[in-house]
């Protein structure tokens, strides 16, 4: 296509080349030039490398806790040390997985992709989110080496401001860090959508993944202070002395409680309307068939932001919060699942009449479909008054809360990174092995994970290493499927890292997708697109006739002759 | 120096990715706007956490609130919603190409600025004299007399820990500016003033509130 | 009228208006009592945000979207302390 | 107990209620999730690609009418649900009137339990069946959760407040305890056992302990030896509040508010009588605070509570 361009002046061409020159070229500048990274693709990878990096921490932290679990009697670990892992599990996968998970990976990397824009609206702001959510990361793990803390994510005063033993404030600080740095993150992708959105792109031509990256950026901007005043009060007790949350002196722990789940309920979202994004895009590629119901999911995404902000006191009802407060919640909490159960209903809705394919991003995503149905039904169950406080505090929570977040967030993020690989390295990735690994991850985790909404209602409580002896069969169980589940998340760091040296270059639209991004070359270029894209359609414009190219035909050649 | 020759010395003020300036401008409000939304959450949740404490005894709260110093809190009103004046005035000289005089107004409000917190340290060095830290030896007895104290500190430590960034990220204004190293055009110093009313917003609402109204 | 032209007649008037709502808060502190320091209080410091927003922030002339900005900064406020109320007012005591 | 439970037992009067409610939500939501399930599997089989089902446009019907139909369903089954959650939920909310009373006192990493005769426990709460038992709870520390999933109830305990909670035992039998809220270090050795038996194995149980006075009486020996009697007693030297009828009315305070005099109260006023004394008072009577310790402060409330409104009972 190109070859028909007689060069005329060497300058020019030049100048044409470095314009082109995909993101990843080196500039001569080595490492620094990523350390100081603007582009948002290049920043994009730095997130990426950091929580890969946390996650395999808060991993490996969760292969402590399955290992004391196998015996009732706690022989491995001591009782302080099993209190710091689960603190470093949940302090680690919280704050510094899941919160910038797809967000700060996909969103950065995406969104001005997907709406047509050079860069986000304040690339060094951007850079600074990185710096202010590793530094974050650094002083939690900084505070695990200086003797660790015991309190488990939650930081629940008084114990964390008076009684706990261990460093909190290290890592209160740090958590408090990196919330800056989300709200960094959530002002500039909201001002990016705002204006930077290329000619013809109206609010209802973005695709839905930008809508939840739109929604998720404001929930970050209005519950992250809260997070972030409410520790700052922590911190303060515990470095002087002050009684805010002391009972004894006055204060009330349930004050502590409704200013933390203010924040904690509505992060849940910060890490699930993304990942509905990313699943959005990749069931609607591979059933080639238009999402079922767009304004509908618009407002589903919407609505879940903002009711998501009034269901807190679902964690406080066994707390000493009044009971009529628990029945206002409890009715919102029932809500707040309309909206979610709708973006179900609508992505089973997506493949009827589709043609539709199962490659690896597609697998993930079913499966996160099928995850996040049980994750959120099971909320139902604590969203009922007296089902929760048989259930709250227990292994049942445990498990809720990792089939919407593990079964849901990290199933979806694996759907991205394979769907989006080619975009982002240029490469392909190995089908079969990846394949494998979706299948196998799903298998390990309903294996791991739904033993334990069996113990939970059996009343088994949550952060005990010692335990009845009759519990025993269902946790070895559950430590058994762990070790499935730890080999499916090994297998694609092995062959994706494989995939970046040795993998088949990729062409700019492998699976012949809608949507911005694929209109630029891959990797794309510095500036994303060589002239500013003009949009005349919605996002999903796949003809019902329309037929998947099959994956060993994907159009590699064709792409050869693209360059 | 004439004026002019100080702006036409300056670089451009046009960033990345942007590639006209009044819409980078507008993105740049919008952003400030956003952060102060935020900002709005992270004060509101503790004037929440304040307004909780006090409904659980509004008694002690009164009691305690009568140590606390009106006149250093209605002098630091006053210095405050001054340097308010003083910044609104420096952008729409700014905007008016009037170098001199929105460099003026920019120290002035950075002096403002410090003479609070100089005004704040004396009535702390009071505080501290009458023994209003809650702990051990404060003056008014084990009980929620020292949650009111306990957020009197936090909220003014927090708010002077805002007004210190503001002081600087003014003073960064007026070196640039006067140095002309920064275009008067700049979205910056409109941004940095918007930053600056907030934090004096939040003073508005902290005088009333805790010094005078829980009184009752 | 030339661009060099700085308006400072309206900041000024609302600079003034605020020394006087200080001014009045601090002898609601020191001589009024009960309900009138209280309400008094509270209704002057509202008097003075919105003289703050509209006088010197100028946050009439601000284009819609920034005004539901600090809006939904509100409501969402609004929320928080409702519900958290709802408990604290319905405690059994 | 079997080796291999996958079930609670039913052994309090909420049981079933929260078991009937539990196996809706299994049924229900299993049914939602086999459906969805089941589309999947059914589409991605009949819509693969290349398949010979007939493709093209969506009926109109499906389009709209569906999406409507299934977010009413939803919503009304949801709210269905909430209000039989929430009517199951009220019904538990008080302790019928005459239950008997055990208080419950949680610290790092025990429980200490004290029968209204004076009996004491550790992590061991002896009860009788059939009965309604209220539990009067307080913390010492930090905050803990008193939990019986056997009884399917759970109550965090908060330091510095009395919360309460209660059961109607269905079962004898010995069912375990456990604090659900993380309280520090020994957290999973904070369990212990509540032991059901009859009615006439508990009254000679509790006969059998050797209760030093019942707790009231427990209250008077302080009373007397803390110094409590010597100002608190109609007519003596010193203007102090006569307690006999005090329990359970409301009192005018200095600063013009009122106070229900009860459990939280008397404990403020035990450990920090200078602030906001009664109306009428001076703030003269001195602080306990670090002299007596919780279980001290229930018998004294348990001791001003037996005064009741017989004037008689300080003569």
């Amino acid at each position: 296509m190109t070859d028909a361009v007689a060069p005329i002046d060497q300058a020019e061409l030049r100048r044409a080349r470095v314009v082109a020159a995909s993101y990843l070229d080196s500039e001569g500048g080595g490492l620094s030039e990523w350390l100081l990274a603007t582009d948002h693709k290049r920043i994009a990878l730095l997130y990426a490398l950091m929580i890969t990096a946390f996650f395999f921490i808060g991993g490996a932290a969760a292969t402590l806790i399955r290992l004391e679990l196998i015996s009732p009697h706690g022989h491995f670990l001591t009782d302080d040390e099993y209190n710091h892992v689960f603190t470093l599990h949940g302090i680690i996968m919280v704050w510094f997985f899941l919160v910038p998970l797809i967000p700060a990976t996909f969103g950065n990397f995406l969104l001005p992709l997907m709406i047509g824009a050079p860069d986000v609206a304040f690339p060094k702001l951007n850079l600074a989110s990185w710096y202010l959510t590793l530094i974050g990361g650094i002083c939690v793990l900084a505070a695990m080496m200086l003797g660790g803390v015991d309190t488990g994510w939650t930081f629940y005063p008084p114990y964390s401001t008076a009684f706990s033993n261990s460093n909190v404030a290290v890592a209160v600080v740090g958590v408090i860090i990196a919330g800056f740095g989300t709200i960094a993150t959530g002002v500039n992708f909201v001002a990016t959508t705002h204006t930077l959105r290329a000619p013809g792109m109206t609010w209802f031509r973005m695709p839905l993944f930008v809508w939840t990256i739109y929604a998720t950026s404001l929930v970050m901007i209005l519950a992250t202070p809260v997070l972030a005043i409410t520790l700052t009060l922590v911190a303060a007790d515990r470095l002087f002395g002050l009684p805010v949350f002391d009972g004894f002196r006055g204060g009330d722990p349930l004050l502590f409680q409704h200013l933390f789940w203010f924040y904690s309920h509505p992060a849940v979202y910060i890490m699930i309307l993304p990942a509905m994004g990313v699943v959005t895009e990749v069931i609607t590629c591979f059933a080639r068939r238009r999402v079922f119901g767009y304004a509908m999911m618009v407002y589903a995404v919407l609505s879940i932001a903002i009711i998501g902000f009034v269901v807190w006191g679902h964690h406080m009802f066994v707390s000493g919060q009044s009971v009529f407060a628990s029945l206002v919640f409890s009715f919102l909490s029932f809500i707040v699942a309309v909206p979610s159960a709708i973006k179900v209903f609508n992505w089973t809705a997506t493949l009827y009449r589709g043609q539709i394919t199962f490659e690896a991003p597609m697998l993930y995503a079913l499966g996160f479909v099928g995850l996040f149905t049980i994750g959120g039904l099971t909320g139902l169950f604590l969203a009922s008054v007296p089902i929760d406080i048989q259930v709250t505090g227990t292994y049942f929570v445990v498990a809720h809360f990792h089939y919407v977040m593990v079964g849901g967030a990290v199933s979806a993020y694996f759907a991205g990174l394979h769907f989006w690989w080619p975009k982002i390295t240029g490469r392909l990735y190995p089908e079969s092995w990846a394949r494998f690994a979706a299948a196998l991850m799903f298998f390990g985790f309903n294996f791991t994970f739904f033993p334990q909404f069996i113990l939970g209602y059996l009343g088994m409580p949550r952060r005990y290493h010692v335990y009845p002896p009759e519990f025993q069969p269902l946790n070895v169980m559950s430590s058994a499927g762990a070790v499935v589940l730890a080999a499916a998340y090994l297998m694609p760091l092995g062959y994706l890292t494989w995939a970046c040296f040795y993998g088949k270059p990729s062409p700019a639209n492998p699976w012949n997708a809608k949507g911005l991004e694929w209109q630029t070359s891959s990797p794309p270029p510095k500036r994303n697109f060589l002239r500013t894209p003009i949009v005349t359609e919605g996002p999903y414009d796949y003809h019902d006739l329309d037929i998947a190219p099959e994956p060993q035909a994907r159009p590699v050649d064709a792409a050869r002759a693209h360059d | 120096m004439t004026e002019t020759a100080l702006a036409s010395r300056a670089p451009d003020p046009l960033r990345e990715p942007w590639s006209d300036l009044s819409r980078q401008r507008e993105a740049a409000t919008l952003g400030m706007w956003l952060f102060l939304m935020s900002e709005m959450l992270f004060f509101g949740a503790l004037f929440m956490a304040f307004s909780f404490s006090r409904a659980l005894d509004p008694a002690a709260f009164a009691e305690a609130a009568r140590h606390a110093e009106i006149a250093y809190g209605a002098a630091n009103t006053a210095v405050l919603v001054t340097s308010s004046l003083t910044i609104t005035i420096a952008v729409r000289a700014a905007n008016a190409e009037r170098a001199t005089l929105a460099t003026r107004l920019l120290a002035a409000t950075a002096l403002l600025g410090v003479a609070f917190l100089v005004i704040k340290g004396f009535e702390y060095r009071d505080d501290l004299r009458n023994h209003l830290f809650p702990g051990h030896d404060f003056a008014l007895g084990e009980n929620a007399t020292q949650i009111f104290w306990a957020f009197y500190w936090a909220m003014t430590g927090i708010h002077a820990i805002h007004l210190t960034v503001g002081v600087a990220l003014v003073l960064r204004l007026f070196w640039l500016v006067r140095g002309g190293r920064m275009s008067l055009a700049s979205p910056q110093l409109e941004v940095t003033s918007l930053y600056w009313h907030l934090v004096d917003a939040f003073w508005i609402v902290l005088f009333p509130v805790l010094y005078v109204a829980v009184r009752a | 009228m030339s661009a060099r032209n700085v308006a400072w007649l309206g900041p000024t008037l609302a600079w003034i208006i605020l020394l006087c709502a200080t001014a009045a808060v601090a002898w609601l502190g020191l001589e009024a009592s009960g309900r009138l320091r209280f309400g008094g209080a509270l209704a002057i410091a509202a008097l003075m945000l919105g003289t703050l927003a509209f006088g010197l922030v100028g946050v009439g002339r601000n284009p819609a979207l920034l005004r539901l900005v600090a809006g939904a900064a509100f409501l969402f406020l609004a929320l928080m302390f409702f519900l958290s109320f709802t408990d604290l007012m319905t405690r059994l005591r | 107990m079997s080796a291999f439970p996958i079930f609670p037992r039913e052994a309090s009067s909420f049981a079933p209620k929260t078991d009937a409610l539990y196996f809706t939500l299994v049924v229900l939501s299993g049914s939602i999730a086999l459906l969805v399930f089941a589309l999947i599997i059914v589409f991605a089989v009949r819509y693969r690609r290349g398949s010979s089902a007939p493709r093209g446009a969506l009926p109109s019907l499906i389009k709209n009418e569906f999406e409507i139909g299934w977010t009413s369903a939803t919503l009304f089954v949801f709210l269905m649900l909430f209000w039989w959650a929430g009517s199951n939920q009220i019904e538990q909310l008080l302790p019928p009137a005459q239950a008997m009373e055990i208080h419950v006192v949680a610290k790092q990493w025990m429980w200490k339990i004290q029968h209204a005769n004076g009996a004491r426990e550790i992590n061991m709460l002896h009860a009788p069946i059939d009965e309604p038992i209220r539990l009067d709870m307080t913390s010492q520390d930090v905050i803990h959760s008193f939990s019986v999933p056997d009884f399917r109830i759970k109550q965090d305990i908060l330091p510095g407040r009395y919360v309460e909670s209660w059961f109607r035992a269905t079962k004898t039998g010995t069912f375990r305890l456990y604090c659900t809220q993380f309280c520090g270090t020994a957290h999973s050795g904070m369990v212990g056992s509540v032991i059901i038996m009859s009615k006439a194995d508990f009254a000679s149980w509790l006969a059998a302990q050797r209760p030093a006075g019942d707790l009231a009486g427990q209250g008077r020996a302080l009373f007397t030896s803390l110094g409590c009697a010597g100002c608190h007693m109609p007519g003596g030297p010193i203007h102090a509040p006569d307690l006999a009828g005090l329990y359970g009315r409301r009192v005018p305070l200095s600063n013009g508010a009122f106070a229900l005099v009860d459990d939280g109260y008397i404990r403020d006023r035990i450990l920090d009588p200078r602030s906001n004394p009664p109306a009428g008072y001076d703030p003269i009577m001195p602080s306990f605070k670090g002299e007596v310790d919780d279980g001290e402060i229930l018998a004294l409330t348990a001791y001003i509570r037996s005064l009741g409104s017989s004037r008689g009972a300080l003569q």
